[in-house]
């Protein structure tokens, strides 16, 4: 494909606008002319294809736009690209429109009124308004540069261009993160030092727990939603059995062999309840257990772990003891041949017990019968999941994949988004350990969470968790509050209306909210409403104004949607690895602008684009460019274009950016994914040498540096060496708010951002609640009723409140009522009518966000016919 | 004469509308031409039958006497 | 001749209506017209509750009721199978629609212009037809303007103007250049499959060797070409839920 | 009252010629309404059919035929009893209903008029409507025996049977000078009433009455049909449609006559012309007509309750107990009214004009709504796949434009009562025995 200038753009627009006025005036006239309209068409057109990637979802599909005189008719599926296989979402689909939308963002703005309140805006040019930002960044950045606050909801591709931008301005950063899925990254992290949540080995997994999985609706771990369900209807047609724990049918529509209807916020409890069963039902995998996790080490009674330290000085390592049953004696962990899972034994006549031991006696107590009453569940109904997971794992069995023997053990769990309740780190990590139990983590047909077995930066980390005394920084880094810290924009808003209470003494004063809205997206509306307006400026990135920015925003910088150079996109399915681009199937529209071209003007402007630490240096090493002949030189501004030009020739790539252009290629398939990367059993050393933390004595070390600092209960509570049940804050709430409201996800949409697109909005238009009917029905309320939706925060004593429609589903728990989240915004004219979000009534803060630092998507409501929709 | 025009009105309009019919629905065709009537304008044959048969009974009464 | 047939696997059916949504923009139907329409559907009492997913794009009968009651022949089934719509033909009477048991046929009510989501969104917008020219919609497919079939008549498509009939195609213009209708193309889990069953090595009819189709509504006596497999027939104790918001 | 006034020195009979004020403001109110159903059309015309209520079945959970196809099929029922009983009346020599065969005939042709006229305005391309119906009409396609057979041979024919019936008449009062008299004249057409001319009139007449009613009987069922061969609707499917709608059609349409005859009477100042033996007639007929009509009602909705087809078992369910449950129960009560009265006067042997005319008025309203309840619930409730039940009722525009159809109706009736004596000036009892 040739490069599209403006130039050509124009011409073809001549065309286009030619042959529109034709068409306008025969199409829509009297029938009997169409035929000359049909010669037109037969005469004219310039038509070509063009591949690019998907832009309105997360998992950036592969895409040919069609195009006729430069205008694009309709996004397919690209067929080369492993990832969707020519294939598109509802989303993919109806982006044209969102393309297209008049009601972007035109061109740069700047506020003419006071904040807080529904914005009037004027045109202004690029230059002035880039210039008014830099200004302010300056200003700030020259007293402390973490007093800038560079927030992101959404960035596609490789995040390069914008932690560039961060990194050369070196501002604070606030992703998205703690509403979504963090408090799983982090329990991953700690337990098995992987950079993700839960996923099943698909291509050989027997049985699935689908835990909180939104099969039909939802993306899960690194994918969106088009690639996991293609892999599932596979391993179903293979024979794959589907146990779905959820509280809501409608996740996994007619896929749940078995419906386990759960009460939300019990995973914790239901965990525990497995962990019991398989121990009591001995689906244990000790070798792995011996050989993988921490079970084996000896911890005292004080619950840290014994170590023993070797060398001196800065060498000086602390290694952990076990028993070894070989020699029959307490030795180091590297000279065990045959270390003991279990028992009590005696050092230096001090009891000491494995970490296992302590984790078997621990679970004790976490019968079916205990968790029936929590989960809603039937004991039978939770033996019978233990007993299926742990047969179906073929413990001990392995399979050979392309050539390498791999443990197979034929049983996962899919969990994503369930990681946010208020216990979600400690429900993520003992919901890895039902896998570990049974040997699956790793394994063929098993328990996988990345791609490929890579250990994150936080797994040493975790190890020695630091709790500071005050001051903090206004994210609470190192605080007494979170030792693990997600990055919290909740906990932000909360300390900038009160930093005194959290001990912080400087607040962020310019933000730049990069394609983000706190105000709709994020919970608890009101903590945003009261917090963004305290900004000294703020400015927005984003081709759409946001609500955030209509009331808060003092410069809107309008950023192109899919038409613009971005990447390198991961094209891979898990199983091919594979990398393309986003390439622009037409020149921006209006006056918008790609990201880099913002960021890299924004910096020109900051003076911070050339040099050594600039931008584009920057660029040059999270494209790991540095040091070839393919880097960026440091004085001049490129071309977006050639940063990937230069990018692809790096790897290896003749053609350049060429070969992303030419539609026929447009994917660079690298190969399959070889098992040795994607199995942690058969990494070399195994699992990247990382041991499986199923007792994390640094948790309960962190607790007791929280206490010594004066955190309250409710912050260190939860920081137990083993995932510890109780009860979440919301049930202390009056009895008369009697319902837990969850928000769940709907195919047609993505999270707030695509509710104002036409024709997402037809097929899925707005709120409603969608309730039991016999929990309706004891409330006297009917199908299609308007309801009064109030939730009760039970540490503050709170009240908030929705009005919303009844909507009778049969596949929902009684005690729950849930709402689609992807509503409750006003800038867009398509958002008329389509009623509220369920984070208008969330809360956020203590009792509602986990130990670290991740919002829970829980609270108790009651729900009472009547008010005004 | 009068009572040769109206006869030949009426068997040609019934003719007419039996040729109309049947031009305008080939009964038993399975294919495309199953929509079309074999030649456009079929019906039109159909109109002039009725058209014809109504006629003849006017025209049996209003032809003046010398068409006796 | 080729005989075109559609085979819908309920087994794999996710109903995320990408069907839907690639129809619509393949064919520039207005907003609340849904050729390919995804029933969603629930039934029996929680916790015993179970859900069901059903794509009905136009059945495209060899028995079709609506070609037999077109009074003008502006509905009419080609040797292929294809049941299409002359629009320069139709007079408008949507006696097809209500012939139909199967509710796919959709009438334009209003001018085109005005169906594209042109209350929200202007498509007219003068920035915007610096680029487009105005067009209603932007992304107007112009192969829907051309005549097709060996009876060279204006079938593809839809929303062509006020007071006619409209319904699925299977992408009439799309299929005449050896390509798969849009829903089929798009569908995610490829629970769609188009091809000629009189073609034994087509991929439709080796789908048909290996598993029993059945037909909606068979009592009916409408052959359809559309065939499923997987899943069971509806029935009246089904509950649509989630329904688009099909309003003109 | 009409006749009280005279306008001029005019010698027409029957009030022929004389405007009254009376008759201006009928004429003015009936040119007002519908001049605002024409308003309503045009709207329709320019903004399309989305400003009625009517909508797409399925998805949309509407009806795409509304009042406008009801009213088509009402009015095409109402012209089946006015010709029938002119020709009936004059094959068996029913001299009783003689003088009111002239009323028929127009009643026929007013309400064929007006009901082809609904067919016109329900199509989303009327004109092209009536182009391709001429090159490319189905007789597949019941509407063939509404466009071919309804409207271009029961409508030709009834306009001839009313001509040539009348061209007596205009004779006479063709000899009248008046400012119709040229009209009169024209529709005399040279009639001299010679010997020869009387039996050629009598022999055209008699073999019209023959050919006239298995005609109308035919394109009538037809009518029925447009229904009974859909599989796709529950409620519809059934050879019952074709009698049904004929015996409805009798029962609506001699209402209706019996009304305008009543009215008519009262216009000539209650003339001996049309003494009690025409509605002694009417009524027993009407008593037949509605007798059966409700026999039909209640054996259609019994056969639907046990219907195996769990659809049609949930249409009555709908009709019975649901959102149209109202306009069912109504209709019956109504039907069953109007029998009751009906069967009063008969058991009795009492006719009396009154009770007969409100006797009328309430079959003619429960078949209207009759017909509202076959065409409508069909469409929106019991659809043969699952789709949400949806509703109909119609908006102001079609009332608008239902209401302009029947001004239009009565206009034309008006015209004619006003421009020709609406009662047969000479007696044609002879007619049979010169056959």
């Amino acid at each position: 494909m040739p490069k599209v200038t403006r130039r050509k753009f124009v011409q073809g627009s001549a065309v286009a606008i030619g042959g529109g006025v034709v068409a306008t005036k025969f199409l829509f006239g009297p029938l009997e002319t169409l035929a000359s309209a049909g010669t037109t068409a037969q005469a004219g057109p310039v038509e070509d294809v063009i591949a690019t990637t998907c832009w309105i979802g997360k998992q950036d599909c592969g895409m040919l736009a069609r195009r006729v005189d430069g205008r694009v008719v309709k996004f397919e599926g690209n067929p080369t690209n492993p990832r969707n296989v020519g294939t598109l979402c509802p989303k993919g689909q109806a982006q044209i429109q969102a393309l297209y939308d008049p009601n972007r963002v035109k061109w740069p703005l700047v506020r003419t009124n006071d904040k807080g309140t529904t914005g009037e805006w004027r045109r202004a040019s690029w230059d002035e308004a880039l210039e008014m930002v830099a200004d302010r960044v300056k200003e700030v950045r020259d007293r402390d540069p973490k007093l800038v606050l560079w927030q992101k909801g959404r960035s596609k591709a490789k995040d390069f261009y914008d932690d560039a931008f961060v990194k050369a301005i070196g501002s604070s950063k606030l992703g998205h993160g703690a509403f979504c899925s963090d408090a799983g990254y982090r329990a991953l992290e700690y337990t098995l030092g992987t950079h993700a949540v839960l996923h099943p080995d698909f291509r050989y997994c027997n049985y699935l727990l689908s835990w909180g999985w939104n099969i039909t609706n939802a993306g899960g771990n690194k994918f969106c939603w088009l690639t996991w369900p293609r892999h599932m209807v596979k391993a179903r047609e293979r024979g794959m059995k589907i146990t779905h724990l959820d509280p809501r049918l409608r996740s996994a529509g007619p896929f749940a062999d078995t419906w386990l209807p759960i009460r939300p916020s019990t995973d914790l409890a239901m965990a525990l309840a497995l962990c019991h069963q398989l121990i009591e039902q001995d689906y244990l995998d000790r070798p792995y257990l011996k050989a993988y996790t921490n079970g084996p080490y000896l911890v005292s009674a004080n619950g840290m772990t014994v170590t023993e330290t070797v060398g001196e000085g800065d060498e000086a390592e602390e290694i952990p003891l076990v028993w070894d049953e070989a020699s029959g004696r307490v030795t180091r962990t590297d000279e065990a041949t045959d270390p003991a899972l279990e028992g009590e034994y005696e050092i230096e006549g001090r009891p000491v017990k494995t970490g296992f031991q302590l984790f078997k006696e621990h679970v004790a107590q976490y019968t079916p019968e205990w968790a029936a009453d929590i989960t809603g569940l039937s004991a039978a109904q939770i033996r019978q999941v233990a007993q299926d997971f742990g047969s179906n794992a073929q413990i001990g069995s392995t399979i050979v994949v392309d050539g390498v023997e791999v443990p197979y053990r034929p049983v996962g769990i899919m969990a994503y988004h369930m990681a946010q309740q208020e216990l979600g780190f400690q429900t993520a990590r003992a919901m890895t350990m039902v896998p570990m139990l049974v040997g699956a983590v790793g394994a063929a047909g098993g328990q996988l969470s990345d791609f490929t077995w890579k250990i994150h930066k936080n797994y040493p980390k975790f190890e020695k968790l630091t709790v500071e005394d005050p001051p903090y920084d206004f994210m609470l880094n190192k605080s007494k509050y979170f030792p693990i810290n997600t990055g919290f924009p909740g906990i932000v808003a909360k300390v900038m209306q009160d930093p005194g209470r959290y001990g912080v003494e400087e607040l962020p004063e310019v933000a730049i909210l990069h394609y983000v809205n706190p105000l709709n997206a994020f919970p608890s509306q009101q903590d945003y409403l009261d917090s963004y307006g305290i900004f000294k400026f703020v400015a927005v990135v984003s081709p759409w104004l946001s609500e955030t920015a209509d009331y808060f925003a003092d410069v809107v910088l309008p950023a192109a949607t899919i038409e613009k150079y971005e990447g390198p996109i991961s094209a891979t399915d898990q199983y091919t690895d594979a990398v393309t681009l986003r390439i622009p199937p037409m020149e921006p529209l209006f006056e918008s602008r790609g990201e880099i071209e913002i960021y890299m003007d924004l910096c020109e402007k900051i003076g911070v684009l050339f040099g050594e630490d600039g931008y584009l240096s920057v660029v040059n090493k999270e494209l790991k460019l540095t040091d070839t002949e393919f880097a960026l030189p440091l004085d001049q501004k490129p071309d977006v274009r050639d940063i990937f030009d230069r990018w692809a020739h790096s790897q290896g790539i003749d053609e350049g950016i060429g070969y992303f252009e030419d539609p026929a290629k447009g994917v660079f398939v690298k190969g399959p994914v070889a098992p040795t990367k994607m199995y942690g059993y058969v990494n070399d050393p195994p699992f990247q040498g990382a041991v499986h933390r199923l007792y994390g004595a640094s948790l309960l070390d962190a607790q007791r540096q929280m206490q010594e600092k004066g955190a309250e209960e409710i912050y260190w509570q939860d920081y137990t060496a083993l995932p510890t049940w109780r009860a979440p804050t919301m049930d202390h709430s009056p009895p008369d708010y009697d319902l837990i409201l969850i928000s769940f996800h709907q195919i047609e949409h993505k999270q707030s951002r695509t509710s104002f697109v036409p024709m997402l909005a037809e097929l899925a238009p707005g709120a409603r609640l969608d309730m039991n009917p016999e929990a309706a029905r004891q409330r006297g309320i009917a199908d299609g009723d308007t309801v009064i939706v109030e939730s009760h925060n039970a540490i503050t004593g709170e009240t908030r409140s929705l009005v919303t429609t009844a909507a009778f589903c049969d596949g929902i728990r009684p005690d729950t009522v849930g709402m689609p989240h992807h509503f409750g915004m006003w800038t867009h004219p398509q958002n008329k009518g389509q009623g509220a979000s369920a984070n208008e009534i969330y809360f956020t803060g203590e009792g509602y966000m986990t130990n670290t630092a991740d919002q829970a998507f829980h609270v108790k409501v009651k729900v009472t016919k009547g008010g005004d929709a | 004469m009068r009572r040769t025009i109206t006869v030949t009105l009426v068997v040609a309009g019934l003719a007419l509308m039996v040729i109309g019919m049947l031009a305008a629905a080939p009964w038993g065709a399975e294919s495309v031409a199953d929509g079309d009537p074999t030649f456009t304008g079929a019906p039109i044959l159909f109109v002039l039958g009725i058209g014809s048969v109504i006629g003849a009974a006017l025209l049996y009464e209003l032809l003046p006497d010398r068409f006796e | 001749m080729a005989k075109y047939s559609m085979v819908v696997d309920l087994d794999l059916c996710q109903g995320c209506r990408a069907c839907t949504e690639a129809c619509k923009i393949e064919n520039n139907t207005g907003s609340g017209i849904f050729w390919m329409h995804v029933f969603r559907f629930e039934e029996g009492e929680y916790p015993e509750t179970k859900m069901s997913f059903l794509p009905r794009p136009c059945q495209h009968c060899d028995n079709a009721p609506c070609v037999k009651v077109c009074p003008v022949g502006a509905r009419f089934k080609r040797e292929d199978g294809l049941v299409l719509t002359d629009f320069d033909r139709c007079i408008g009477c949507r006696y097809c629609e209500l012939a139909c048991p199967y509710g796919v046929n959709y009438f334009t009510w209003q001018s085109p212009e005005k169906s594209h989501y042109q209350d929200v969104v202007d498509w007219e917008d003068d920035d915007l037809a610096l680029v487009t020219g105005g067009l209603v919609p932007p992304y107007k497919n112009p192969d829907l303007d051309l005549k097709y079939g060996e009876e060279q008549r204006y079938t593809a498509g839809g929303n062509h103007a006020k007071g006619v009939i409209e319904k699925c195609t299977f992408c009439v213009q799309r299929v005449e250049k050896g390509m798969n209708p849009a829903c089929v193309e798009t569908c995610p889990v490829n629970a769609l499959i188009f091809g000629d069953t009189d073609s034994p090595d087509s991929p439709i009819s080796h789908y048909l060797r290996v598993r029993q189709p059945w037909r909606l509504l068979e009592e009916a006596g409408t052959h359809p070409r559309v065939m499923y497999v997987g899943g069971k027939p509806p029935n009246p104790s089904l509950k649509e839920i989630e329904r688009p918001k099909a309003e003109v | 009252m009409a006749v009280a006034t005279q306008t001029s020195g005019s010698l027409l009979p029957q009030g022929v010629g004389r405007i009254t004020r009376t008759w201006r403001l009928f004429f003015l109110g009936m040119i007002l309404i519908a001049g605002f159903g024409l308003y309503a059309y045009l709207r329709e015309v320019s903004s399309g059919m989305i400003v009625t209520n009517m909508r797409d079945t399925g998805t949309m959970g509407g009806a795409p035929w509304g009042l406008y196809v009801v009213m088509v099929e009402y009015f095409i029922g109402v012209s089946f009893a006015g010709i029938v009983i002119a020709a009936v009346s004059r094959v068996f020599r029913i001299r009783e209903l003689q003088p009111i065969s002239r009323i028929a005939e127009l009643l026929t042709v007013g309400s064929l008029m007006v009901g082809l006229l609904a067919v016109l305005i329900d199509l989303g391309h009327p004109i092209r409507g009536v182009v391709n119906m001429l090159l490319y009409a189905r007789p597949q396609s019941p509407f063939f025996g509404t466009f071919m057979l309804v409207a271009m041979g029961v409508l030709p024919a009834s306009l001839v049977y009313l001509y040539l019936g009348a061209r007596q008449d205009a004779a006479v009062v063709a000899e009248q000078p008046s400012r119709l008299q040229r009209l009169h004249r024209l529709w005399a057409a040279g009639y001299s009433d010679t010997e020869a001319e009387r039996l050629r009139h009598r022999k055209v007449m008699f073999w019209l009455s023959v050919g006239i009613v298995p005609l109308i009987v035919v394109a009538l069922s037809t009518e029925g049909l447009v229904f009974g061969i859909q599989v796709g609707r529950p409620g519809w499917f059934g050879s019952l449609q074709g009698p049904d709608f004929l015996v409805l059609a009798a029962a609506s349409g001699l209402a209706n006559l019996l009304v305008l005859t009543a009215i008519v009477r009262r216009l000539l100042g209650n003339t001996d012309r049309i003494g009690p033996s025409v509605f002694k007639w009417l009524g027993r007929f009407l008593l037949v007509a509605a007798a059966a009509a409700l026999y039909f009602m209640i054996v259609e909705l019994i056969t639907l309750m046990y219907a195996t087809p769990e659809h049609e078992r949930l249409l009555a369910d709908e009709l019975i107990r649901g959102s149209y449950a109202w306009i069912f129960w109504v209709s019956i009560a109504l039907m069953a009214a109007g029998l009751v009265l009906l069967l009063v006067q008969a058991g009795t042997r009492r006719w009396q004009i009154g009770p007969l005319v409100l006797a009328s008025v309430l079959i003619s309203t429960a078949a209207l709504a009759e017909r509202y309840l076959t065409v409508i619930p069909s469409q929106t409730h019991a659809t043969l796949l699952p789709y949400e039940p949806g509703s109909y009722f119609p908006n102001w525009i079609e009332f608008a434009v239902v209401a302009g159809l029947f001004a239009l109706g009565a206009l034309l009736i008006g015209l004619f009562i006003k421009a020709f004596p609406i009662l047969p000036l000479t007696d044609d009892e002879e007619v049979i025995a010169d056959a």
